[in-house]
Formats: C-alpha cells, structure tokens, sequence
C-alpha cells in the first residue's frame, strides 16, 4: 500500500473508534447504484524502481538536442543552486502561506521577489505571479479595463509583433468581460511597429496599447513614441517583456514621458527550465495606484505583537475567496515554485550577471545570424535592431529542413509559416548565452549542408 | 530565528561570479535610446550568501516534509519524491515547448497515458491537460458550457447557479466569463436544497458549478436527482474537483452525470504544492463537451503520438496558456498515478475517509462540536468552535496560531465561510494514527489552556520566527517591496 | 572572482583593520625564493555554465549500458528521497559533530545507523564507518590483532574466496603491524572453502579467521562450521558480509556457537550509486566486549543539562586527535554522508522490502544462469548454493567477448582470468532486482551472437 | 525541537511499499540452514514517515550552508552546488568501476586532468587520487617512504619526526606503519627548533611529518633550511595538506622541498564535509616516489585513458581501496578546481589569509590574547583564553557552547593540545566581512557576559535542540544503539 501509514491493527481500532464495521461502511451514504467497480482501466502500480524505468527509458527516447528555438521559451544557464534549494522539502511541500507566521520562508521570498521584479520592471508594485506569461497579458488587460474607466469600451490595440500564442490565449480568455483585441500591423522592412501604424486609431478612445519589447521577431520597437502616443489617446501601456532584456533595456517604468502603467511577461527565463512549456510563471507589476485593481496574490511587510517585521499575505479583499463573484481574477493558486526558482536565479546572476546573460546572449544571435545568412539564399528578413531572436528567410520550404537538421540533432528554430505566412519561408531563430561559437557553427554546416 | 532581507546583505560589487558567462558586455547592437541607464534593484551577493540566505529561509516554513498540515480543501499529502527526480530527468527538463513530435515520442507518451488514466478514473470522455490551476480549469470548463450552448444556437442561457458552500473560485470564474451567479442554499443536513434548485433552475441557467462532496465536507447525497433537474432544463453539471481525494475509485463524476469536471492535480495527485503553486488543473468532459476542449490535447494515430490542435478540434475553446499548461507538474502527477495504479487509487479515498472519520470521532468525543454530527466524514470534516467562541471568546484564529506552537500546520480557517469558527479539517491518507492522535490532543489541551489562561492562547504563536502579526497594519500602511534607506 | 564576497572597499578597509598594505604583504614570512608564479599550467576559471557543458559532454562520452558487474559493487534501485534528503545542505556541508548541541540531526542519524547496521550483522556495537569494505577488513584483522592477544601471531586464515581485491588491500595495509594473511583455498567444484581446508591449519593460533558470506564467487560458504572450528583454534572470526543478503541470510552474530566477532563489509549496496567505486561506506561491527578496540568514530546516547536524552560521540580516547601515535587508527573523516543516504535507505526499504531485494536479485540471477547457460559452450563453474553472482564459463577466451558486449551496450560481468586463471574462460556475472526478464533475454541473446 | 528515533514511530506492518520490488520472497535457492530466522531491525516506517524525520533531523545541524562554520583546520568553505549536481549526473552515478576503459573516457579524462591539476598547483611530479581521507593519504606517504628506503637497501630508517604540533594522525599513522615517532619540539615563535631537529636526525630517519603553515597557523619559516637538514641526513619530507587552503598559488610543496603531500580534496578543494565525510586525500609524490606510487592512478596513451596497475607500477605501495577511492568526490574537487582556474587558485589563499589576519586584528584590538601575536595568521589562528580561565574561569569550552546561541559554529577548541584554552578559529575565504565583524561582537559580548554571570555561560547552549550534554555518561554508561523496551 504504497503511501499509507496504516497497520491492520491500526484500521481495526480506527474503525472501532469510528464505530464503523469496515472502510467500506465509510462510504455508505453514496448511493449504491453510483459505485465504482475496480478501475479496470487503470494499469497496476508500479514499484519506484519500475516507475524509474519506465520514466527513464521515455526520457531517452526524446535524447537531447542541440536547441536553437526561442518564440517565447529561452534556454538558459540554470544555477545548480536555484533547484537544489528550490526542491527542498520546506519549499516544495508547502502550500500558500495562509498561516503567515508559519510560513516566514515564502513569505519574506516572495516580498524579496516583488522588490526583483519591481526592480527589473521599473515599477512600484508587483504580485506574487500569474500562470505564464500569456495569461499574464490577459489579465492585464483585464486589470486595465477595471483601471481605465474612461476609456472603458474594451478596445486593445495590439501589435502583431506580440507573440501569437499570447494573442490566442488573450482572445480565449478575455472576450467575455469586453477586451477586444484589434491588431497593428508591423512595418515589413524593419519588423518594428510604427508608431504610424498605431495613429491609424487616433480618436479610437482604446482602454489599452499592449507593446512587447523585444517584440516576437526578437526586433525593438519605438517604445518611448508609442507611450506617450498611447497616453495621450487616453489608453493605459501595458508592456510585455522579456525580463533578461530588462537588465540592459530600458526598464518599462521609463518608457516614454510616464512610463508603461502595467508591465507583464514570461518568467521563464529567470532559472525555468525548459521543460516542455511548464510550469513556468507569469509576472505582473504596475504603478502604486493600480494595486488594488492587480489580480493575484501579494505580500506585504507587517510587525508582530512584539513590534518585529514580518511578512503577511495582504490586501485579500480584493481575491475570490473573500470576495467571490467580485473578485478581480479567479487566480487562487499560483506559481510559487517557479517564483522560488526565479528568485534565487535573480539573486545568483545578480544585476550584472543578467546584464552579462543579456550581452551575450545577444552576441551570440547576432553571429548566428551572420553565420546563417552566409550561406547562399539564406537571408535575414528585417533589418531593425534586435535582441536574442531573428528572422531568417530561407530558399526554400522551412518545414522539411527544421525535420531535417531534427534528424541531425539541432532544432532550428521556429517556422514562421503557420502564423505569419506573408513573411515566405521564414523561420525564427534564437541563441542564447548558452550557444558556443562551434555550436554556431555546427548549425550553420547542417543547414549549408541540407540546402546544398 | 528570523532572516535579514538579502538586499541587506547585497553590497555593489559582490556577485556569484560563477553565475556569471563571463563576457565584456557589448550593447553595440541596441539602440542608445533603448538602453538601460540604472543598475536594477536586484541584490549583489555572493554564491554561498544567496545560499545560507534561501536556506534558512526555508527552515522557517512549515511543509508537508517537516510537519502535519491537515490544512482542509487543500490535501497536503505525501509528495513522493521520485515524482520530482523523474520529472526532473535531464531530457524532460531541457525539451523546449516546440521540439518536434518526432523527437518528443516520449513525452507525448507520459501525457497521453495520463489523459486515458484521468479518463477513465473519472468516468469522463475525453481529457485536456491544459489548464495550469483549478480556477483555470473551472475557466475551461464553464468556458466550454458557454460553447456548448452557443453551438447550439441556444443563447439566453447566462446563469451559472453555485452553492452557497461551493469555493471562492467558482462564483469568481463564472463571473470572469460574463455569468450571472445565482446561489443555491444549504439545508441543515449539508446537502444542497434541491427546491430552491428547481425554484432557480431554467431556461437560462448555463450550468451549475458543484463540488461532490461538499466543501462540508460531506458526499451530496441527492447528486443524481440535481443532475437530472438540471439536465431537464438544458443545464450542464460542472464538477469541482478539489474532492477527488475523498472519491477516487469509489465514485465516478462521470457516472454521477457531470458533464465536465476540473481536477486539482497537485491534491489529488500529490503534486507539490510549491509554497503556492504551480498546480494543474486538468478537465474532463463528457461526449458532448469533447469538441471544445482546451487544446493541446495529445492524440495518437498508431505508434505515433502527436499535438491535437485547431484542425483537430475546430470548436475548441482555444488556448489557455502558450504550450500545453503545466507540463512538469503534469509528468509528476503521471509517475505517481503510475506508482498507486488501480489498487493504489481505491486506497486513497479509503484511508483519507478513515482519516477523516477517525480524527472527527476522537474530536467529538473530546467535546468538540461537529458541523455536521450525524453524517459520515469525507476526506475531511468541519469543526465548529460557537461555542467556544461564546463561553470563552476562544476564537478559530486563536487555535490555529497555537497549533503552530504544537508543531501542527492549522486546518483551514472560516471556511466554509457560512460555518461559524470553523475549523476545516483535511488530514489525508499520507498521515499516520499517532499523529491524529497527538492532534487531537493538541486541540484538547489548547481548549483546556484557553479555559484557564485565553490571554496565553491570544497571544499565540510564541515559537515560531514572529509572534501574530498585524494583517490590518499590512492592509493599511502598505510595504510591498524593499526601499532601500536613503544613503 | 567566484566564491568571494569581498567588495574593493573590504579589502581597503579590512588591510587597514590589519594594518597591512596590501594583500601581498600578508605573505611576507614566505621566503621569497620560494613564492611560486603564475600557475600557468592550470587552465582559466570556468563559469558554472561551461564547466557544465564540459561535465555533460563528458557524462554523455560514457553513457549508459545494460550492466551485469557485480564482484563487490552492486547496481540497485536507490529511492529518490535518499539522495534529495542527503544532500540538503545541513548534511551535506556540516562536518564531523565536534559541537554535539549543534549537531544533533547528524548525531541521531549515526545512532540510527549503528542501531540498523548492528541489527543486519546480528552484533552489540558499531562504529559510524570505515572508508570502503576493503578497509573495513584490513582495519577488522587489526582490530583483531588488538583484540586477540592470546593467539597473537597475526596469523590471518582468509580464504581465497574473499574478493582478491580486500585481500590486496589488506596487504597493502596491515602487515606493518603484523598481519599475515595465509589464504585458505576452495574447492573447484562447490566453490565453497571446505571445513578441510581450514582444518589444514589446525593448531596454527590463528588470530583470526575471515569468512566472506556470500563469497566473491557468490557461492555460501558453510558459515557456521568454519565459525566454531576457528572458535575452538581460539581465533576470532571475522565476517565479510553483503548487507543486502543479511535481509535473507543468517546473521554473523548467530553463526556457529558463539557468532562472529567482528563484522565487515562493503555498504555501498544500502543507497550508495555505483559511482565508479566511490564514495562507499565500510561498516564495521562487533560484540560489546570489542568495543574498545574499535577504530572510528561512534555516537553514544546520553543526557543534557536538563536530564533529556541527546546525542554525541564518545569513546573518543581510542581516536587519533587525543592518543595520537598510540590510536586505534589514524581514521578521522570518514563517509558520513555515505552513511546518511544509507540509514535513509535502510529506513525506507525496511527489513521486508530489503528480504524482497535479496530474493529479486537471486532469482534474477538463477534465471540469467539458466539463459546462460542455455547457450551451447557456456556453463556454470560451480555447483555450491549461490546468492545473486555466479560463475559462468565461456568457451572462449574472455576479454574480447565483454568488449564486444560492451559494443551492444551491456557490461557482461568480471572477468575472472587475471586473478583465478585456473578456472579458464570464468566470467562473474550478476543480475540484481534491477533487471528485467527482457533484459536477462538480451544479454542471453548478445551473447549467442558473439559465441556463434 | 527533538525528534523521536525512528524506531519509535516504526510498527509492524508498516513500509514505504513503493520502495520494495513488490515480488513474493522465494528462498528456496538457499539451504535452509543458512537463512535468517529473525527480522532484522530496521524501522518499518511509510515513506512520508522516514523522509519527515530525516528532513526534520537534518535541520538540527549546524552547517556551512546555514551557519559560519570557523572549525579551525576543517576550512568549512562554500562547497559549490555545481559540484554535486554535476558529479550526479546520472552517467557519472550508474558507472560501475569495472566497466571498460573503452566506456569510460569521459569519466577517466576527469580524473587525468584532475591529476594534472594537482600535480601543478603543488609543484609536485605525480599524483595519485586513490586514498580515500587525509589519513588514508598519510598512511600512503609513510608506506611510500619505507618503500622508498627499502628498494635502495636502507632498511635501519624506523623512526618518523613529528613536531609537536602536528595533527594527531600524523602519530597515528606512523605507528600504524610500525615507525617510531620521535617529537620535535616548537620554539614560542611557533617555528619548528630546528636545534632540536638536528639532534634527532640522523641515520634512523626515515623522514619528517610536517604541515605548513604549521597547526599553529603560522607559517614555518625555515623550511628550507628543515628540508636540507632532514635530505642531508638521508630522510624524506612528508607534507599534511590539511592547510593548502593558506598556500594556494602563493608556495608550492614540491618547491619547499617536499617529497610527498597529501591534499585533503574535502578542505581545499571544498568536496562537501559530509557530516564526517567522505574525504578525498590525493597524494603528490616527488620524481624519487614516483614508482611507489598507489594504484590505480590514470595515465594516458595517445588520446586514450588508461588505468595504471601494478603492471606499469610494479614498486607500487598497492592498492588502498578496491577500486580508486572516493570517485565522486574526486569529481566534485575536480568541477570546483575548474570553476575556480588559475586565478582562483590564487584568490583563494589570498582571501582566506586575508579573513584569518582581519578576525585576529579584531580580536586582538578587543583584548583578546593570539597565540602567535608578533605573527602572520595563515589561513587560521589561535586565540588562548589562558587569561580568562584564570581570572573568570571562562573555557574554550564555554565560549563554545555560547556561541552556538548567538548562531555561529564554535571554533576548534583544545587543538593544538600545546595551547592551552585555545581557539583555533580559520573563517575561510568565503565568509563576508560582516559576519566575521559579526563574530568578533559574538566573542566579545560572550567575554562581557562572563564578567557578570560566568554561571549563565557555562549553562550554555540555551537555544540548541539539547542543552550542554553530559560526555562523561556517554563514555561511562555506554549506550551506543537503540534497544526496543521489552514488550
């Protein structure tokens, strides 16, 4: 009986105490006819030891790659620290700290993350986490319609430079409480959005102008011009960013005259690992003025009976369980874990680690890029600045080629042909901090080699 | 004990240099104007600080790894740790969201199996895997009865009717989604009051939001006769699987006339509840519901597993995260359904009943006032303190800090909020009888202390790092992050 | 610089504190002449993330193969809680619990240990572990010596059944204090070492006598009559057991009359990875008579201030650190950790899971005999009853077939041919409770194929 | 906080059963006459039951990576986690140490390079990673001496020099070799008399144990001059590398003189401590003990590795473990040596040096008597309280078990034996300048005390799972394993 404590004797004399004449009796106010029979369907169990097998052989199936693909999810240098700490039994097995003095450990790491990711963010507030990166946009938008009443009619301008996943999941997710998603189109040349594509609404009175920064295509759009343009519409700014960017772009907070009034994002790349898309978390910050509009947890410093600091779940009215149908998001729990990871990942690379990450990172892209685009018929599709991602067009169908250099070990990238089919055969690719010039290189010769 | 903030301990130039890829930086690439001027506010410490720091930090949390944590609603069972070594086995780790199918035949593999055991271990006709929490999953779920009745052409239909018992989620959800909430009462018993269902119930009720058993903690007796009022009225039945725990193997919400149900894997199936999360959410439907399903949904065409999408399932309800939810947590959760197997998941409802029923008869007979005495415990049950709270101003908040001084995690306080001073309590299946035991008597001895001594009780914890902090101060003067003093 | 804390303003402020004037003179009493340069055959610094591509790469060169060696190291299934527990900082970086108070996770832990460990072996005390079994042994007949002044010879019978390699060690090792190891051979076709063979050496004085149980050929040697005709020569016994088989096999403190005196052996099969031979853990038990002259530590239960119980190590006037060159021994650290993971095995497996490990790993190895042998040319050496190894003949010379099982993958045992050339073709083979009939099959069928 | 032994919680009937293979017991392969009647005792505990009571016993124990940890000669540094979760990597753990060469070039470049390293930093001509701890590795330099002597004929050289501040194994293992240890004394600067060195040297001398910087934490000035005195003479040099940690970078042992060095790999290299290991104590051997060197040790042919044996050694001393000794320790020095590289090599002697001569001026300037006054701390000092016993009767001991109550681990107490009242206290190179300021305020708020309530520190600690524990019971009524109250 794996996980159960109980000895027969033990059962005997609990059910005595009960005053039960069996486990089964236990059940008895389920009506008969409602019964399970044996769960035929379910394998038997395993011992840890064939459960290791078994985990172990699938594991090697999927063997290793030699990664190039970003789009949303970046390989990084993962402090051993961060997970041995991460996965001890006091962190892993606890639960949301709802007995705070019980709970000092979480506790004061989330208040030590809210003061990260303000930090990185450049803002005054921050929550405990949201899910993923992209419902962390769908809740800001939400949060930005509770915020700005004055433009309340729901309207999103969102560039298409924002990741197509977060768009999907914004128009699953949103609609029923009136966000309305209409897309800016991106300047063809340079991957940017121009802040001409965004003055095509004048006078459309939108509630919210989302800006990713890097924007999917890995490129860098004009934030300063489109805060201010989108302030001035009366819209709130909500940014989504790649928060490695963040320790050498500048902070949202100071983007344009006024700064980003929502900021969210992926926190993937602070210390999660890959892992098939999760868990991962999403982060969420905002101005002092907007907290109480901000879903999700958030912990504030308090003082004991003794007058010492301590650490407390706070402003709870405004979550489901007290307030229910008015709650501002149905979010209960979160992704402490993740959030642990990512705090610990923050402290180790420090201030200049993460600029480090992001300096080399971004290196690493650009020599990629010129390694790739030196093969003949291989082209870099825009020519605005860029980040740690870039679009690259090849000669000939993306599909067969990334199955192809699969074959060989590398995953290339990410076959723009689904979701932005006017780009031809494009494909966006990424190298991170991780990636060795023979690495490149590696690349590069397979890719000549497949096209040849 | 307490702990510096590392950002006292952060000095400019220390740093865990290893940490660090060791280059020049070079912003060359970036334009002037988008650089970053400030260093962010993240501290400078070195290696061993961050981790003497995180360390110690950890020891001031109770977990389910040091201390009992019968924290009801929540199953803060046994987490096994292969379920972390396993899923934490270097290929799954480093396998990005978009490797192709052909070089993740192992993975999709572990989801698939889990999808048919979820199935089939709820009575349900179809899985997704996707949502990343229980309230996502709840989303998911009264997303797609939305769908349903809106393929239908049937569109009036904007109600959501919810026990007044039910958890704070499914009210928040349906609200979310742009429903109307309509709450169903309570009758003394704990069981819904099925003639102000049938008064409420219509043409334009969506669905109704349940949990089986109970957040009384008692198992809804008249469940097949509410199923079948609200199926008369083109209603559908949710399920709020925060319960598994008390039915697995012995009930089936898919045979209980659910049409989808939502399952708190990181309950249920003891994946690790992280401090907060992250959980996983997984739905069920049932054959009417499966063509809107959240995608991805992991499918099969022979040998070979592969990525349903939109092609596959054209009246999905979308996508609810990038990828396809929590995949970690989902790998976890497979390993140890593996590991209890069939035999395994009837024990689980069968020793958290005992559990239960167990530590609520001792509790009784120590005096302590039942919510509901006369039926039998689920997974967990509800302790009542009215009385105390009126003879001896003994509060639930009171007991719950002085456990902790007892070396016990507190039940769940007020909730279920329509129970006065309730303590709800949830010990699971993973605990054993010795520990019930000194719980009980842990409790007992707090009455008696607060008998004599309420003071002492109110001034309760004494042993933990702080003594009963200020929620009110937290509220009011709000400090939510670090500002360094002026220099 | 990686692992220091220190600012530029430390240093300037701490030499002041010193008054010195820089770094450099703080090593001004090293005779210049001798100051060393540069180190310039040592590579550069690497930051974690090489070093773990390095390590992985490396890792990934060697791989992993279907493995079949036994021969005193022994795959078998390690709980995840084991290793996740281990490593947790507080026993992973505290030393040796000179501050008892401060330490008494550790302390408990060995007292734990020498609870089970006495329990397995049937004895009245342990100590809290020798470096390796080969040690332990050498470190046993020392004891021996010590302990046996009546026969004071250092006359050691030691069959040659005990693993060659102890016996190396134990003659690199004792007999600067006298040990003289006589080894005592088996017979060919039991592979068992007969009663006879001892009586050879009737009224030599013997010091001790060593008995290995299960022995290097995996054959169970006639326990109990060995133990009383050493008695009555007046020598002590000394165990060399298997941990794993004490779950099944008598105990040494009940073998013959009066049980063993001094037991040893090889740990590593209670949770310790195979690891390329290390880190292991010798365990060393005895009667309480003996205690006195144990080598190592042990932990002793006592009181505190206050009356209540608490643990620390005692007798420590046998140690090297207080009777210096008149020790017991030179030990000091030992395999503490090694000894953590296995008392965190022992109390997860449990006497019945462990008899169920013992059972799977002899029927494992009955079934791979039989497959074996079921190919033409290839059988068993010995008859004698055997645990989980046996000895296999093939009908051609060994050496290249393992490397061409090596090639597909599997390590197809102990080539015998070095050390007990007078057996032929012999090859040790041994299939724990980790193997599969598939995989049992596999071997069977690899080796057919070479052999055909 | 205690926690009960295990086997109090262990019942009959209890397990973690996962953790079985889950086959019925069949010992019919087995004579009857040799099987176990009785079951051995091991708790019978579930899994959740054993995995709560070791994680809540390890947070008992003082740490490096919960507390400063100054246990002078142990150098209690930041053990990397790098280092052991790469030596973990699952190829690493499931190699079998008789697998092939041809399977295990990535494992046997490890420890080549490693060699290198070693052979390198110490300026030495060989080295050998088999001996498993410090004093396997002494016991491989004295049998390497003897072996050395012997193959030339010199059979009448017994007697092994030890100063009398030498470690304790350094006697022990002479003896243990079948040498006569003749003392050397040490002069008040701390420097070995080297008068009464040449007394003793002579033609019986097989060589001289000797640490530098010496147990006083001072280094030996006249090494060289030692060196040619014990050569002349016909002896060998044989160096205890407990205190390489204060000579990284800076001097080399093959440069002194020396003929053979040990490296305890746990100190040094920053391998974990273990809770009493594993140690890892690689010897470095000069040209002349190059031959005698214990096996294996890896060698190389073109791009290959290979194991040397006593067919490429055949005047080896032998082998000291069944296979190379403490492998994945060996792996772990092995990461840390190239994370730190050349310039950390340097670093690290630099910094601990710098620590050790900051926390002795603080101590100093707070009136605190040092051993060596006029000296320069290496990595480590002494502070006797000789002082304070006699005008307060304050111990080493006392201030020990004192400072464990304002969180920080005691020093070496009572070693070297010379010192009386002695603090041998080495803070590592990293540990930040507040906690040894810090410490320094510890020490002295714990003098203060004394002053006025001796009685309160000699209750000392107060704030330990246990108070100040009774060693004399422990060796006098012996208790040494936990034995089940009749039934």
């Amino acid at each position: 009986m794996p996980f159960i404590p109980h000895t027969e004797n033990d059962v005997k004399e609990m059910l005595a105490a009960i005053q039960a004449p069996s486990i089964d009796a236990l059940f008895d106010e389920i009506p008969a006819a409602l019964r399970c029979g044996t769960l035929e369907k379910i394998p038997e169990g395993l011992s840890e030891m064939a459960v290791t097998q078994l985990m172990q052989t699938r594991a090697r199936t999927d063997g290793f790659a030699l990664n190039f693909i970003g789009a949303g999810a970046y390989e990084h240098h993962i402090p051993a620290a961060v997970w041995e700490i991460t996965t001890r039994g006091e962190f892993y097995s606890a639960y949301t700290p709802y007995q705070a003095e019980a709970s000092q450990g979480t506790l004061q790491l989330l208040y030590e993350y809210q003061t990260m990711i303000c930090g990185l963010t450049g803002m005054e507030v921050s929550n405990a986490s949201m899910y993923d990166g992209a419902s962390s946009l769908g809740e800001a938008l939400l949060m930005a319609m509770r915020a700005n009443k004055q433009n309340g009619s729901g309207l999103a301008l969102v560039p298409r430079t924002v990741n197509p996943l977060y768009r999907e999941v914004v128009g699953s997710t949103t609609p029923a409480q009136g966000v309305q998603q209409v897309f800016v189109d991106h300047d063809p040349a340079s991957g940017q959005t121009p802040l001409d594509a965004f003055k095509a609404h004048d006078g459309s009175k939108p509630t919210a102008v989302v800006i990713q920064q890097p924007n999917f295509f890995g490129v860098l759009e004009d934030v300063d011009a489109i805060t201010d343009w989108a302030h001035a519409q009366g819209a709130l700014v909500i940014a989504v960013v790649n928060p490695t960017s963040l320790a050498v772009l500048k902070a949202p907070g100071q983007w344009g005259e006024k700064g980003a009034d929502i900021v969210c994002g992926e926190g993937q790349p602070l210390g999660a690992p890959l892992s098939s898309g999760g868990p991962y978390f999403g982060f969420l910050t905002t101005k002092m003025a907007y907290v109480r509009e901000m879903p999700g947890r958030i912990v504030g410093r308090t003082v004991d009976l003794d007058g010492k600091p301590g650490y407390t779940l706070t402003l709870q009215a405004r979550e489901q369980h007290i307030r229910r149908a008015k709650a501002k998001s149905n979010i209960c729990t979160n992704q402490g874990l993740l959030v642990t990871a990512a705090t610990i990942y923050m402290s180790l690379v420090g201030p200049d680690g993460l600029a480090q990450v992001a300096s080399a990172s971004i290196a690493n892209t650009h020599a990629l890029l010129a390694q790739l685009t030196s093969i003949p018929g291989v082209e870099a599709v825009f020519d605005g600045a860029y980040f740690h991602e870039a679009v690259i067009r090849l000669p000939v169908p993306v599909a067969p080629v990334l199955q192809k250099l699969a074959d060989a070990g590398i995953f290339g990238g990410y076959n723009l042909a689904k979701r932005f089919p006017e780009l031809g055969n494009a494909l966006l690719v990424c190298a991170t901090e991780t990636k060795t010039p023979e690495q490149l290189a590696q690349y590069r010769d397979a890719l000549a080699g497949i096209l040849a | 004990m307490t702990e510096k903030l590392l950002f006292e301990v952060s000095r400019a130039g220390r740093a865990a240099f290893a940490q660090a890829p060791g280059v020049e930086i070079d912003l060359s690439a970036i334009p002037e104007s988008l650089r970053r001027k400030d260093k962010p506010q993240l501290p400078e410490v070195s290696e061993m600080q961050a981790v003497r720091h995180f360390t110690r930090l950890s020891q001031l949390n109770f977990s389910i790894d040091t201390h009992f944590y019968p924290l009801g609603s929540c199953t803060m069972k046994y987490n096994p740790r292969a379920c972390n070594k396993l899923a934490m086995l270097p290929q799954f780790l480093s396998r990005h969201p978009l490797a192709p199918e052909s070089h993740s035949q192992g993975f999709l593999a572990c989801m698939y199996d889990l999808q048919d055991i979820l199935k089939n271990v709820t009575g349900m006709a179809a899985v997704s895997l996707t949502p990343m929490a229980g309230a996502q999953g709840e989303f998911a779920g009264v997303s797609m009865i939305q769908a349903y009745h809106k393929a239908r052409g049937d569109l009036e239909r904007t109600e959501i009717l919810v026990p007044d018992a039910a958890h704070g989620t499914n009210p928040a959800t349906a609200a979310m989604l742009g429903c109307t909430v309509r709450e169903i009462p309570t009758n003394a018993d704990g069981d819904v009051d099925v003639d102000a269902l049938k008064a409420v119930v219509g043409p334009k009720t969506a669905g109704i939001m349940l949990t089986n058993p109970s957040t009384f903690g008692v198992f809804e007796r008249r469940i097949k006769e509410i199923a079948g009022i609200v199926h008369d009225a083109g209603g559908l039945l949710y399920y709020d699987g925060a319960n598994l725990n008390a039915i697995l193997g012995k009930v089936r919400p898919g045979d209980m006339g659910f049409d989808v149900i939502h399952m708190n894997l990181h309950k249920t199936f003891s994946t690790p509840h992280g401090g907060g999360g992250p959980g996983a959410g997984a739905v069920g439907v049932s054959e009417r519901l499966k063509p809107f399903m959240p995608i991805p949904v992991v499918g099969k065409d022979g040998d070979r597993y592969r990525w349903l999408t939109e092609q596959d399932l054209p009246q999905t309800i979308g996508r609810l995260s990038a990828w396809m939810g929590n995949a970690g947590v989902l790998l976890r959760a497979y390993i140890y359904a593996r590991m209890l197997g069939r035999e395994g998941m009837h024990r689980v409802a069968e020793f958290a009943t005992l559990n239960a029923n167990y530590l609520a008869a001792r509790l009784a007979e120590k005096g302590f006032d039942l919510a509901f005495p006369k039926r039998r415990a689920s997974h967990e049950f509800i302790v009542t303190l009215k009385k105390q709270k009126q003879e001896i101003e003994l509060t639930a908040t009171d007991v719950a800090k002085r456990l902790l001084d007892h070396g016990f995690h507190a039940p769940t306080v007020y909730f279920p909020l329509l129970v006065p001073e309730c303590l709800l309590i949830e010990p699971t299946e993973s605990e054993d009888r010795e520990t019930l035991d000194a719980f009980v008597d842990a409790l007992a001895a707090i009455w008696d202390e607060a008998k004599t001594d309420i003071a002492k009780v109110k001034g309760a914890p004494y042993t933990m790092p702080v003594r009963r902090l200020d929620d009110v101060r937290a509220a009011r003067q709000l400090d939510l992050r670090y500002v360094p003093p002026a220099a």
